[in-house]
């Protein structure tokens, strides 16, 4: 049996209503993010999927209205990959703007081997495909300390082996005391309990 | 379990971010010899406008090149934070731990130092081409070094709140001139009273003052500008 | 008071107050602004150097007067509504920011046409006027910044970002300026002597000043009414008060 | 009154042009300040008038079964 979650929560959300072009996308959201949950955050397109994970990753600050309380480090992947094609892999990940910590070369080349980019580390990122930089992107996960991950869409331009290989992290993340918040519209294949959050229902169990 | 690490610390940070901006800049050396090519032309340009005569040229020419050095300091400003606004390195900046006050500084140190700076060191040239007298050469190098500083930090909030939009070039123009206007009154003056024999101290502790004041505040505005480019 | 600070946050509330407020500002902004041209135009003694001519003071004054004190009620509104996040702070600042472009735009305008008579040419780069012309550039950057935006509410922080620098930099501006004009003063336009004004020039003066003070702010509770009835415009009460305007 | 006519006042020892011309177009501009938001503010709520009585239209029409 997996450890159920419990502990001190490292996310917790009161009354969140977030209006957008006069269409109210959820109103009066309340949940607990607490070490050992895995969520996935489910809704059709414009439901505010990426809304509600910019307002919990603390980028969204007007706009919406309640509270969202963050009592750990977390990090955040977004659609966006933050990999300058002008620098190489390993230097993306040496000097990246998120700050989260020093790492070493080692570390780094351990990294990047894992998300199957053995020999790529000195390759200019231009030269790379776009699946290619979601796993420079990617790699930050094998190095991150951060007990809370926020993943906007983890899944794209990934191909099957790599999906599988990120489900497995994530669950071992989850399992040594972390937690995952992510958003995708294709439902996890993971041996381990994944709550739904559905945008039109509220939480569910 | 691996032993936890711990976030760097903010100056090891900045060190890392200044490094990383000048790693991009060395790697598009276009992008650096633009600012001082645009120099040089327009340069050329007065001489065809206003006519070859040395003496009215020695004349202008304070005011000539602080205009052209703060036109090419304008015109590169809009490019601090958009190509890392595009690729979505500027969410993760404003997610770092660190304080955003210094990380700004640190993109504006990078800026300074590939435009600024090297606008000041190849001025000289210039200026003897417009005849320049040549006792005015250092307060010219002196006012550039402290002026551009202040140019940069200005041009970040300029670049800061328009970096969301598509076409910000234009407006960034609109948005921060007017507050290069005094660096311009001080910069120039300080090289007209060179060329005239008088100290140009004065105005370059002016210069030197605005300098300290940019840095104090410029960066409060810089952050909260790409707060709300990010958010938008 | 702080269910005062409360109510300001009502736009319904501040809608209604603004209404009170301007159904007794407007006449009294409008018959102070009558009585004080009528008066500064046809009851004052002309000037001894300038004669008629200065009679342009009693709006070139005002309006710059009021125009600087615009952008100053622009930026404290632009910090309200950064700081404490008050929506309708922001609407005040959005307001501001037209008003003070056409007083500006006014006292430019005098200001030359009173340069043609004093000085005989249109325009003098004198410390004032460019300092004038700055500050006229500073408000069409609000402006503009506000309407390159496509999220308004994003638009209101980053004018409100814009306006607090210009703040703290419109007084460097115009020392600067001062000092420029200092610099290259030629001797021959010297305008202003320490010259102690007549109090039979002095009341209209004031006076106009205080009407220029209540057009702008009858201005900017009506710009204000007109915004927050655009921001509000899917909620009930504005749909009620559109019914009672159609019958 | 200062001035003896409405001819000396309006030519004003010959700076009336100057005078009159800048208090007609600060008037001009004031006016147009002060009428501008109202034109807005109007022509807002006759939008939104119409839009209601477009959408209470179609619901009598849905009543009656058209």
């Amino acid at each position: 049996m997996p450890p159920g979650p419990g502990g001190e929560a490292l996310l917790t959300v009161a009354a969140l209503c977030l209006e957008r072009g006069g269409r109210e996308l959820f109103r009066d959201l309340a949940f607990a993010v607490r070490p050992g949950q895995l969520v996935q955050i489910e809704g059709a397109n414009g439901a505010g999927k990426t809304s509600l994970l910019r307002i919990l990753a603390g980028l969204s600050r007007y706009g919406y209205s309640g509270s969202v309380a963050r009592h750990c480090p977390l990090l955040y992947l977004g659609h966006l990959s933050a990999v300058k094609a002008l620098l190489t892999p390993r230097e993306n990940l040496a000097w990246h703007v998120a700050g989260e910590s020093s790492y070493s070369r080692p570390q780094i080349d351990e990294a990047l081997a894992k998300v199957g980019l053995y020999g790529y580390e000195d390759v200019p990122s231009h030269a790379l495909s776009a699946g290619q930089h979601r796993r420079v992107n990617l790699a930050r996960l094998y190095l991150s300390q951060c007990p809370l991950w926020l993943l906007d869409e983890p899944f794209t331009a990934i191909d099957k082996s790599g999906v599988a290989e990120l489900e497995l992290l994530l669950v071992e993340h989850v399992r040594r005391g972390g937690a995952v918040v992510l958003t995708s519209h294709q439902s996890l294949q993971v041996a381990y309990p994944v709550q739904i959050l559905s945008l039109s229902e509220g939480l569910a169990a | 379990m691996t032993v936890p690490r711990t976030p760097p610390g903010t100056a090891a940070f900045c060190l890392a971010l200044l490094r990383r901006q000048l790693t991009l800049a060395a790697r598009r050396p276009i992008e650096i010899g633009n600012p001082l090519l645009f120099f040089a032309m327009v340069v050329a340009l007065f001489p065809l406008g206003l006519g070859p005569a040395p003496d009215q040229l020695a004349g202008f020419a304070p005011g000539i090149l602080w205009i052209i050095a703060l036109l090419s300091s304008l015109l590169t400003s809009d490019t601090v934070f958009r190509s890392d606004f595009e690729d979505g390195s500027l969410e993760q900046l404003l997610l770092a731990p660190q304080p955003l006050f210094m990380s700004v500084l640190a993109y504006i140190c990078a800026h300074w130092l590939v435009t600024g700076l090297l606008l000041a060191l190849v001025s000289p040239l210039f200026a003897l081409m417009i005849k320049l007298p040549a006792a005015a050469i250092g307060a010219l190098v002196a006012s550039l070094l402290l002026g551009t500083a202040v140019l940069s930090l200005v041009g970040g909030i300029g670049a800061a709140l328009t970096v969301g939009l598509k076409r910000g070039g234009m407006l960034i123009s609109l948005l921060i001139l007017p507050f290069y206007m005094p660096v311009l009154i001080f910069g120039s003056a300080a090289v007209q009273n060179a060329t005239l024999g008088i100290p140009a101290a004065p105005y370059l502790a002016v210069l030197g003052a605005l300098l300290c004041l940019a840095i104090a505040l410029a960066p409060l505005a810089i952050a909260a500008g790409l707060r709300i480019s990010v958010d938008a | 008071m702080w269910s005062f600070f409360h109510k300001l946050g009502s736009p319904p509330w501040l809608y209604r107050i603004a209404g009170t407020i301007l159904r007794w500002l407007l006449p009294i902004t409008l018959v102070a602004l009558c009585v004080g041209m009528t008066w500064g135009l046809l009851y004052t003694a002309p000037d001894f150097r300038q004669g008629n001519s200065y009679r342009i003071i009693y709006i070139h004054v005002p309006a710059a007067v009021v125009a600087l004190a615009g952008y100053y009620v622009m930026a404290l509104a632009g910090a309200v509504s950064l700081i404490w996040k008050m929506k309708m702070a922001d609407v005040a600042m959005k307001a501001c920011a037209p008003i003070g472009a056409a007083l500006t735009f006014i006292a430019l305008v005098t200001g030359a046409i009173w340069g043609k008579p004093t000085w005989g040419t249109w325009w003098v780069w004198d410390a004032r006027i460019t300092s004038m012309l700055i500050l006229l550039f500073l408000y069409l950057g609000v402006v503009a910044l506000y309407e390159a935006y496509d999220n308004k509410e994003a638009a209101g922080k980053a004018c409100a970002v814009l306006s607090l620098v210009g703040m703290v930099n419109i007084p460097i501006i115009y020392k600067s300026v001062d000092w420029w004009y200092s610099l290259h003063q030629p001797a021959s336009i010297k305008f202003t002597g320490d010259s102690t004004i007549d109090p039979s020039m002095l009341y209209p003066l004031l006076l106009m000043i205080a009407a220029f003070y209540a057009v702008f702010t009858c201005c900017l509770l009506m710009n204000m009414r007109a915004e927050i009835l655009e921001r509000e415009a899917r909620t009930n009460w504005v749909k009620k008060l559109a019914l009672e305007y159609r019958t | 009154m200062y001035f003896d006519s409405v001819e000396a006042a309006l030519s004003m020892a010959g700076h009336g042009g100057y005078v009159w011309s800048a208090y007609a177009i600060s008037l001009l501009v004031v006016a147009l300040i002060l009428l501008a938001p109202r034109r807005r503010q109007r022509k807002l709520l006759r939008r939104l008038a119409g839009e209601q009585k477009r959408r209470q239209q179609g619901h009598t029409a849905m009543e009656e079964g058209i």
